[in-house]
């Protein structure tokens, strides 16, 4: 396969993760949207990583680095959703509505 | 470095990686679609195993093992698993809510379309020139440069991970059991 | 699976005491329980009692509040003693309260004797405290005999004696294999049943059954000692002191066994008076009352012995006190064997007795701790009112106090180091 | 081993990281009654990574194989960090004490959301870029949602959380393409690959940083998170956050679009503009309608956003070097300006919700002159320098926006930015006019006195002042810090 | 003048005055009130050494000039001609004035209310002094908030919507003064002169067209919604009504000055061009503020709105004067600007001796006060000719050099203005005759027993003021000497740029 | 369709027949050894009725199993209730690939097969997780949680633990681990303590004694496995004795020499021979670690779920680290 399949699988993904960001209510799930656009990410940085001539494997370092963080992420962003469920019982974000100006 | 290069090359056979590639897109889109439209959370979730794991076998057939086996073992084994136990924490019963959209879809719907159109659109016009297979990242090369190029960045990581365990804990911690800790 | 539509579904029976229970809570003016709504996932209706709250301390225990959901530990549970249901009430795997919830085997045991004769009273206390089932039959027998004015004859006195406590040696061993059971350790309970098999040989020996013996009479016991029972008695010594250590290898210094007892479940003196435990459980947490002392029956008057304590009072003291127990009865036993006198085993008593009207009590040392009787006698053939207070339900009493706190997992080994016997606390 | 020579070039963030892990080991020992001096102890490791800063001064390396850049610039943009952290450790803990908030953990995230922006100022390659921002980001989650009892927070939180991770998401897949366009993730070697021509695949690289970066810095139409993460956060850390992040993603817009996308400056300027505008307007505007201070100063500070922006369209517009670099003065200088205002602000918003149980509304400032005149004093020079009344930092930060926007033929800009300025009066005043022309409310809530508050508060009132009537102190370093961009 | 920085000491006394003030406690108003005084005569004193200024010496004397900004070119730059110097003292006159004044009715938050004066003080006297254009608007906006406190903390009931109009207004157009400032700063530098914000470097620079227009507009907002200028004069009765009688002394005394002041410092000089193609339309919007401010004052049931409105008319003689470009209009303007210091000033103050004692001002319930306070009577007639512009107080001379100037102009324009002097008569001596002459209002029985003539501090408030409406009536030599040079430079200016001038933008 | 394809489909598909096939005699046999084994150190005769000596008696209960009604719970999540025991079984079968059973003898010898045993190894969590939620009983609700804490937990120390060997080793491969070994001993010299550790976590990650706390039948009945019933717990039970014949060929593998014999001959012992001799050491030493897993069961009790978090994260991961920087400094220094 060329480098356009692997990109195109990448940008279906990432646009089928901010579909999911901004059609779902649930925290959780939004954060698991996020996730796929991170993933996105990731694939499209493997794949320009082994098709890029100049072979310093920047992208493949790039994309474990970005495992990193992503893991960093879904452990904040459980954290604050277990925080915010003991103060509401609810992870729908619909209903988070406080904060108005 | 240009398009002829690449408009010149054979027609793909079928060979193996082929038929994975398309398979493991199925697998990729197909579950990733059936994360943001399934009903309840444990599927979405399940879905999103699959849809990583899929990613895993992609990254596998880019020539990167070590980017594969890294994603089975933090996506698959620890951030799926996280997420797994958040839902069983928080929501065990809101799964089957009425309503798992918001009102707003048909606008999501068309952002996601047009994020899609777009960069779809630039995925083919652009002239990518780039080799026509996949080459392989060595393991040794990447982990000799994790070490060494990339040893900046590895310790910065090393302190997000470090702030970012350190917060969550504070922050699923029950407060009364703050008393206890401190 | 045949799921109905939540419309059309009839509530099951929990669903509509949950409704009734927050009627009855907006009658009495408190906060409705924050109980989730029907699709969180149900969990926390399970636990909820077949009835609406009918004390404050129901009221304390079915209450939850956010985070916290309530446990069935039993009925049906692998590891409860007999057939017992504890709620637990957690906070994640944090025992926030406990209700053991009783009467899983009750079978009106008081009231069967009630309206048997004196003489067949023995035979229905068996099953109660079925691993000590001598002890069991003790106490009404010197009730009995109080009430009817007889003493049974010195050797009789003996035998009971050593029949007793040779069965705390068995009761007392089981217990360490119990614990260990408890906390996962497969092997010490076999130990301890091989040991259990040879005294359960020894009192079939003198009985003639294995487990419900019916071997002690009103004023007497039922055989005098024979040879088979002598035989294994003597070679039961070396038996039980080598599985006993065996066990005591296994346990005693294991490093996760102490862990999980040491500080665990720690009851102090005070507590465990103001409770009414008795028995191992008391003395464990340091306060010497043994009624074999403090009140003598039988024949302990003439033996020599001392009160044995543990100062901690907690797992740990009470299951080393066990073990202190079985030596002393060991002791004990050879004690017994050795001023054991000669002469008959049943003083004359009728078939049907009537004592006169009177009331009477016998208080002995089981296993388990304090077991007595009242027995009232209006003059007829069985007891007007017959009552047993049994040491095992005093002993879970305890329970409450000492899980909040603790986890999940300490409440099986919490529960295990006080040993109660579920036939005897459901009577 | 050129790693471990690198190091001296690091030493503001090595002292950092130090500071972190002191701090948590602290916190193990310390008795409950004894964590206020988790404070002391933060400042003054944080006052020793400033100076740390003057040994790093005039280095303009690039180090650790081209991932680390230490040139003016970065080291100026750490030492206005490293203030913003030592104002808002000084700040925080009278706030934070009275809601059982932990000073420990409070500290360590904040020193680690300070190293975050270090990081991101220095970084002259994009996997940098994207770690220092993460680094910088996470720890604002975790301060926002730091009262983690109180719904406002957890709900900021979750909302700032949800909207930046998505943001980082997008910056990302905008780094990846022009990874994947450019073949290298240097910002330097990015610069050198585009060729000014504009392409479908450099359209969406840049289209997606653009966005992820407005999410960023909450530029409109992106800045929805903005009030409610504000509002929803402890005070004084929403005066952190309001200009802390701030600070970091200006840095990353300097650095991605300023130094990776210089040649397609022409592109991304005419956006720009529109979103500086728009910023501006919307900012101010939905201000005015606020009754929540800490809302009403969130909008404020995207109105702020606004202004930065500006200084940023004008280096883009600058045809002259020179007058491209005040542009990045002008920016320098106001974020500068801007932090210490504004986390000083925040703070006596803070100061008045001592009662954890009161609303912090415009009400909770009535009469605050006659109850403690000092500092509604104080907060009334920050209002003015808010709004940029001169003598005051505000009001020559906005100059030099205003300088650089019309020096590099943007006058109409100033113009929208002076109307803007007069709309905001509006809503700063209204502060002042409730400190000093209503009466107090019947029962007003305990304002708090801690002395570190007090003594940081005077500070920035001081250096308010001190910066709007001799602001060439820094302007040195200004100059040093725009030149070695180019 | 190397030596004793003399005005950077009249300016900045008053600082130290408000700085000494810190140290007093709030409670003492004893204390609290001879400081701000001493102050204020100290600030006074030293501006009575600017007489010693040369008429027909350099344009600017008493110049002090430092290094500032180095980066931007700005410099601390200060330095007067006789224009500065007569607003300078007629400053410190009137702060005087105000302080005195207030020693009485300000009764709360004291300390706080002479800081603040002092302040507004150091403000205005700054405005005049500066010859930097940056100096010059950290003056102008330092000017604006001290009057917003004193508005907003000391005023009347409605006081919150009045200083935040005030302030809106004014900041609006001195933000936009502020782009027109860097516009013009970078225009010059752009043609290769160093940066720099200095008056006297900027002044003569031939900026383009179009910039002049801009920047022309923009001053002219600044300055115009200072003046204040028809249509841009609604927050001004507003002020006044709210505002405290020392306030509205000093508000109507000096801050008004400052837009004239800037007219006739900045705008005309800088962009001649463009000033002159929009003098037309600045003359008939003058006219109109002229005629529609006596207007209204007719009908006003307010004193001190009338007196308000009767500002808007006057000032709008200042703006004539000043964009007739003839020597008679400058003077007139400038004339009329410090006698309406004068006498406004003094009015504010009289009405303000009568609303301390009854608390209204309605001159419907006046009526028949002369009967009861003979001198208040008295002094309030004086004040009232004055105003009016009867020949032999102050008032006449600055209408008359302004008619003057405006025949040479435009006789229709003249003749406009001239009407005007009639309304003015009329509607102040009637508002005279409604309330000192008329039977007094059942309202007014009420207070009659209580009502007391002026005493002592108002007398020596008033006192000055009085003496000056007379002097300046009957011999005004010395100060049209000492503006004539500055009047001679800004005609230069403007007739030196005409020939360059460019047509009407419309 | 060529026949490249047909031929990789082929072995892909042979492959897997062949793991999944392997998992069940491995299955039986170490049930089979557990109830012997625990039976006699309980002085009891254990299974002796089926077959002699009752060998057969954990095939007629994988039969039984097989041959039991599969009951659902009424309220339980059908799909993920089924999908579950898939999910842990295919994670053990899965991690059977790299396995270095002898020289020749493995299904894939990737080159970062030690990783990808970590990998692999992490899933079955998940489905134990699943299990315990799809399952809506509370008990199994608390069994899942705790697998997850359990196992996440102690796949830190132990992927830490065996740093040190890779980084002696320098390879990620089992078989060159392997040969490794050959030339410079066996690991467990050079690597006692990261022996140590991985034994413990391992154990705590296959959920043996003591450390079974997920299924800890005196506290959680059976924990996530509660409401299962016929072959789909079959499938769990198949999977944690596998797992459990998994930890111990890893460990024979990563600290034992693998296939080597103890001793240094025959060294070249080349094509099916070697690989039988290799097999034969490595499935005796690999039952010798079963048995010793089996032994623990039968002596020890269970430790508390906070005592076992405890120990991973303040013994065994600060240990491991100890043991890791010892390791790289002996590296650098000794420049190994």
């Amino acid at each position: 396969m060329g480098i356009e399949g692997y990109l195109i699988v990448s940008t279906l993904l990432f646009g089928i993760g901010a579909f999911g960001f901004m059609a779902r209510r649930n925290a959780i799930l939004m954060l698991i949207s996020i996730e796929l656009m991170f993933n996105a990410v990731n694939l499209s940085l493997v794949a320009f990583n082994a098709f890029l001539p100049p072979d310093e494997n920047a992208g493949a370092v790039f994309a474990l680095m970005i495992m990193a963080v992503a893991a960093a992420e879904v452990t904040v962003g459980l954290a604050l959703v277990i925080a915010i469920i003991r103060t509401r019982q609810t992870a729908e974000v619909d209903q988070y509505s406080d904060l108005k100006g | 470095m240009s398009r002829s290069n690449s408009s010149t090359r054979e027609p793909t056979t079928l060979d193996i990686s082929s038929v994975l590639f398309f398979l493991l897109a199925a697998g990729v889109v197909g579950a990733g679609a059936a994360v943001v439209t399934l009903r309840n959370i444990i599927h979405c979730a399940v879905a999103m195993m699959i849809c990583f794991g899929s990613l895993a076998g992609m990254y596998a057939l880019l020539g990167a093992p070590i980017v594969a086996a890294a994603q089975v073992l933090i996506y698959l084994g620890a951030i799926s698993v996280l997420i797994l136990f958040a839902i069983m924490l928080t929501q065990a019963g809101d799964a089957n809510l009425p309503a798992p959209f918001h009102r707003q879809v048909p606008i999501a719907v068309v952002v996601a379309l047009a994020i899609i159109g777009l960069v779809g659109w630039a995925v083919v016009q652009t002239d990518w020139g780039l080799a026509a297979e996949a080459a392989s990242a060595g393991v040794d090369a990447i982990a000799t440069a994790i070490f060494t190029t990339y040893a900046l960045p590895f310790e910065i990581i090393s302190m997000l991970l470090l702030v970012a365990i350190i917060g969550a804990i504070f922050l699923a911690r029950r407060p009364e059991e703050d008393e206890r800790a401190s | 699976m045949t799921k109905l539509d939540p419309e059309t579904r009839i509530p099951d029976p929990i669903e509509l005491d949950a409704i009734e229970e927050a009627r009855l809570r907006a009658a009495a003016g408190l906060a409705p329980i924050r109980s989730s709504t029907p699709e969180y996932a149900g969990f926390d209706q399970v636990g909820i009692p077949d009835r609406p709250p009918q004390t404050e301390r129901e009221r304390e225990v079915y209450s939850l509040e956010e985070g916290e959901m309530l446990i069935n530990m039993g009925p049906q549970h692998p590891s409860t003693h007999g057939v017992m249901r504890l709620v637990v009430k957690v906070r994640g795997e944090i025992v926030v309260d406990i209700d053991p919830v009783l009467g899983y085997l009750h079978r009106g045991i008081e009231k069967l004797c009630e309206n048997a004769t004196y003489t067949t009273v023995l035979t229905y206390v068996d099953p109660m405290d079925y691993l000590a089932t001598m002890h069991n039959e003790h106490a009404p027998a010197i009730a009995f005999e109080k009430l009817y004015g007889i003493r049974p004859p010195k050797r009789a006195e003996y035998i009971r004696a050593l029949v007793v406590e040779l069965e705390r040696v068995s009761s007392h061993g089981l217990m360490m294999g119990f614990l260990a059971l408890d906390m996962g350790g497969l092997t010490p309970i076999l130990y301890a049943f091989i040991n259990r098999d040879e005294i359960v040989d020894m009192q079939s020996a003198i009985s003639g059954q294995r487990m419900l013996f019916n071997f002690f009479r009103v004023g007497g016991v039922n055989f005098d000692t024979n040879d088979e029972f002598l035989s294994r008695l003597g070679t039961w010594r070396g038996h039980v002191l080598k599985n006993i250590e065996m066990n005591e290898r296994m346990i005693t210094d294991n490093e996760i066994f102490r862990a999980r007892t040491i500080n665990m479940g720690t009851l102090s003196g005070a507590d465990a008076i103001s409770l009414g435990v008795t028995g191992p459980n008391l003395r464990a947490s340091g306060v010497p009352f043994d009624v074999r002392k403090a009140h003598p029956y039988s024949i302990y008057h003439e033996l020599e012995f001392d009160v044995i304590t543990q100062q901690s009072g907690d797992s740990y003291a009470r299951y080393l006190q066990r073990i202190a127990e079985i030596k002393q009865s060991i002791h004990l036993i050879d004690q017994i064997m050795d001023k054991m006198p000669h002469g008959p085993v049943q003083a004359q008593v009728p078939g049907i007795i009537r004592p006169k009207p009177g009331r009477a009590y016998a208080a002995i040392e089981s296993p388990r701790g304090l077991y007595s009787v009242y027995s009232i006698s209006d003059g007829g053939p069985n007891p007007y009112r017959f009552r047993m207070r049994d040491p095992s339900f005093i002993s879970l009493q305890a329970m409450p106090k000492l899980m909040p706190g603790r986890l999940v997992a300490d409440t099986m080994a919490i529960m295990a180091s006080l040993d109660p016997v579920m036939g005897g606390v459901d009577k | 081993m050129d790693l471990l020579d690198d190091l001296v070039t690091l030493l503001p963030e090595l002292i950092l990281v130090a500071l972190v892990l002191v701090i948590i080991t602290v916190d193990l020992f310390l008795p409950r009654a004894e964590k206020w001096l988790l404070t002391p102890l933060t400042v003054a490791g944080l006052i020793l990574a400033g100076a740390a800063c003057f040994v790093v001064w005039d280095i303009n390396e690039t180090v650790y194989s081209g991932f680390y850049v230490v040139d003016d610039l970065s080291v100026f943009l750490k030492g206005a960090t490293i203030l913003t952290g030592i104002l808002s450790a000084l700040f925080a803990p009278a706030y934070l004490l009275v809601r059982r908030i932990p000073l420990g953990e409070f500290n360590m995230i904040l020193v680690s959301a300070l190293l975050g922006m270090c990081v991101l100022a220095s970084s002259s390659d994009m996997i940098t870029v994207f770690l220092g921002l993460e680094l910088m980001t996470m720890p604002s989650y975790l301060l926002t949602g730091l009262h983690k009892t109180d719904r406002y927070s957890n709900e900021g939180a979750l909302k700032y959380f949800l909207l930046g991770s998505f943001a980082s998401a997008i910056v990302l897949f905008g780094v990846a393409w022009t990874y994947g366009l450019t073949g290298t993730t240097s910002v330097a070697g990015i610069a050198s690959a585009l060729d000014g021509e504009m392409s479908a695949g450099i359209l969406v690289a840049m289209g997606f940083l653009t966005v992820g970066a407005t999410f960023k810095i909450a530029a409109v139409p992106f800045h929805y998170w903005t009030p409610d993460a504000y509002q929803g956060a402890p005070t004084p850390i929403t005066g952190f956050l309001s200009v802390g992040p701030k600070l970091g993603a200006f840095a990353l817009l300097i650095r991605v679009f300023a130094e990776a996308l210089e040649p397609l400056r022409a592109d991304w300027l005419v956006i720009f503009l529109v979103l500086t505008v728009l910023t501006m307007t919307v900012g101010n505007v939905v201000a005015l309608t606020q009754v929540n201070l800490k809302r009403m100063l969130a909008y404020s500070s995207i109105a702020h956003t606004g202004y930065i922006m500006a200084g940023l369209a004008a280096f883009a517009n600058a045809t002259d070097p020179g007058v491209a670099a005040q542009g990045i003065e002008a920016v320098l200088f106001y974020i500068l300006g801007y932090a210490v205002m504004n986390i000083a602000a925040f703070a006596v918003v803070g100061m008045l919700q001592r009662d954890t149980t009161r609303f912090g509304g415009l009400n909770s400032f009535a009469g605050l002159a006659t109850r403690a005149p000092w500092r509604a004093a104080a907060m009334a020079v920050l209002m003015l320098s808010l709004t940029g009344i001169p003598p005051t930092v505000g009001f020559f930060a906005k100059l030099y926006i205003l300088l650089a926007s019309v020096d590099a033929g943007l006058a109409w800009l100033a113009v929208i930015i002076v109307l803007n300025a007069a709309l905001a009066a509006f809503y700063y005043l209204r502060v002042i006019v409730y400190m000093y022309m209503r009466d107090p409310e019947p029962e007003p809530a305990p304002i708090d006195t801690s002395p570190f508050g007090s003594v940081a508060l005077a500070l920035s009132v001081a250096g308010v002042i001190a910066l709007g009537i001799f602001p060439g102190a820094v302007l040195r370093f200004l100059e040093e810090s725009a030149a070695s961009l180019f | 003048m190397d030596g004793f920085p003399l005005l950077s000491a009249i300016v900045f006394s008053p600082v130290i005055g408000a700085l000494i003030l810190l140290f007093v406690p709030g409670t003492n108003h004893r204390a609290v009130r001879w400081i701000a005084l001493g102050a204020v005569l100290v600030s006074f004193a030293l501006s009575l050494l600017l007489l010693g200024y040369d008429p027909a010496g350099s344009e600017f004397q008493f110049r002090e000039d430092l290094p500032w900004i180095d980066a931007f070119g700005i410099r601390y730059t200060l330095g007067v001609d006789g224009l500065s110097v007569v607003l300078v003292m007629l400053t410190t006159l009137l702060s005087v004035v105000a302080i005195v004044y207030s020693w009485e009715p300000i009764q709360t938050k004291v300390k706080a209310y002479y800081a603040t004066m002092l302040l507004l003080m150091v403000g205005m006297l700054g405005v005049f002094v500066a010859l930097d254009l940056f100096l010059f608007y950290v003056f102008w906006e330092v000017s604006l908030f001290p009057m917003y406190f004193v508005i907003g903390i000391w005023g009347g009931p409605q006081r919150i919507y009045a200083t935040v109009k005030f302030v809106l207004y004014t900041l609006v157009g001195s933000l936009l003064m502020l782009v027109a400032i860097l516009a013009v700063v970078i225009a010059h530098a752009a043609s290769g002169n160093s940066l720099t914000f200095s008056y006297e470097a900027l002044r003569g620079f031939a900026y383009t067209d179009s910039l002049q227009a801009l920047a022309f507009v923009a001053f002219f907002l600044a300055f115009a919604i200072k003046v204040p200028m028809w249509p841009l004069h609604t927050w001004l009765p507003d002020a006044h009504v709210e505002a405290p009688t020392a306030g509205s002394i000093i508000l109507a005394g000096v801050l008004l000055k400052l837009g004239g002041y800037g007219f006739l410092r900045y705008n005309l000089p800088l962009l001649p061009d463009a000033a002159i193609s929009f003098a037309p339309i600045i003359i008939g919007l003058a006219v109109i503020a002229i005629i529609y401010g006596g207007l209204v004052a007719m009908v006003q049931p307010d004193l001190k709105k009338l007196v308000a409105y009767s500002s808007v008319s006057h000032m709008g003689f200042v703006m004539l004067g000043t964009f007739v470009f003839n020597e008679q209009g400058l003077q007139g303007a400038i004339y009329q600007m410090i006698s309406h210091g004068i006498t406004t000033g003094a009015l504010f103050l009289l009405v303000g001796v009568i609303y301390e004692q009854t608390h209204d001002r309605q001159i419907a319930h006046m009526g028949g006060l002369n009967a009861r306070v003979p001198r208040y009577a008295a002094m309030f007639g004086l004040f009232t000719f004055a105003s009016i512009g009867l020949p032999g107080l102050s008032g006449f001379v600055g209408e008359f050099l302004v008619i003057l100037g405006a025949f040479r102009y435009n006789g229709l324009v003249a003749a406009a203005a001239m009407v005007v002097v009639i309304i003015s008569a009329v509607y102040m001596l009637w508002m005279f005759q409604r309330v000192f002459f008329s039977v007094p209002s059942d309202w007014m029985r009420k207070w009659w027993p209580s009502l007391r003539d002026m005493n002592r501090t108002e007398w020596i408030a008033l006192a000055p003021l009085a003496v000056l409406a007379v002097v300046l009536g009957v011999y005004p030599g010395p100060v049209l000497d000492m503006i004539s040079v500055p009047v001679d430079r800004i005609i230069e200016a403007v007739n030196g740029a005409g020939l360059t001038g460019f047509g009407p933008l419309w | 369709m060529d026949f490249e394809l047909l031929l990789g489909l082929g072995r892909f598909v042979l492959a897997t027949t062949l793991l999944l096939l392997l998992t069940v005699p491995t299955a039986f046999v170490v049930i089979q050894m557990e109830m012997k084994i625990i039976a006699q150190m309980n002085l009891r005769f254990g299974p002796n009725r089926i077959g002699p000596k009752g060998i057969f008696q954990s095939t007629i209960h994988g039969f039984k199993v097989l041959a039991k009604e599969d009951t659902v719970p009424d309220q339980a999540d059908r799909s993920t209730f089924t999908l579950a025991p898939w999910m842990v079984f295919m994670a053990a079968a899965m991690s059977m690939l790299v396995i270095p059973f002898a020289p020749g003898a493995i299904a894939a010898d990737f080159n970062i097969g030690i990783v990808y045993f970590f990998a692999v190894l992490g899933l079955s969590v998940v489905g134990l997780l699943v299990a315990g939620w799809a399952s809506y009983n509370k008990y199994s609700l608390l069994g899942g949680l705790r697998s997850a804490a359990q196992m996440v937990s102690y796949e830190i120390p132990l992927t830490l633990s065996i740093v040190g060997a890779v980084v002696l080793a320098g390879t990620l491969s089992f078989s060159e681990l392997i040969a490794w070994q050959l030339d410079h001993g066996w690991l467990l010299m050079w690597q006692p303590i990261g022996l140590g550790i991985f034994y413990v976590s391992s154990l705590a990650e296959v959920n043996r004694t003591p450390f079974d706390m997920v299924e800890a039948d005196s506290e959680l009945v059976a924990g996530p496995f509660t409401e299962y019933s016929g072959m789909r717990f079959g499938f769990f039970f198949f999977a944690e004795y596998v797992a459990l014949f998994i930890m111990s060929a890893i460990l024979v593998s990563l600290f034992f020499g693998g296939w080597l014999a103890p001793w240094p001959f025959p060294a070249q012992l080349g094509g099916f021979a070697g690989t039988l001799y290799g097999i034969f050491w490595f499935f005796l030493k690999t039952y010798i670690f079963v048995f010793i897993a089996v032994w623990l069961r039968a002596t020890l009790p269970r430790v508390r779920v906070d005592q076992l978090m405890g120990m991973a994260w303040k013994v065994l991961l600060p240990l491991a680290l100890v043991n890791l920087f010892i390791t790289a400094i002996a590296v650098v220094v000794f420049d190994l």
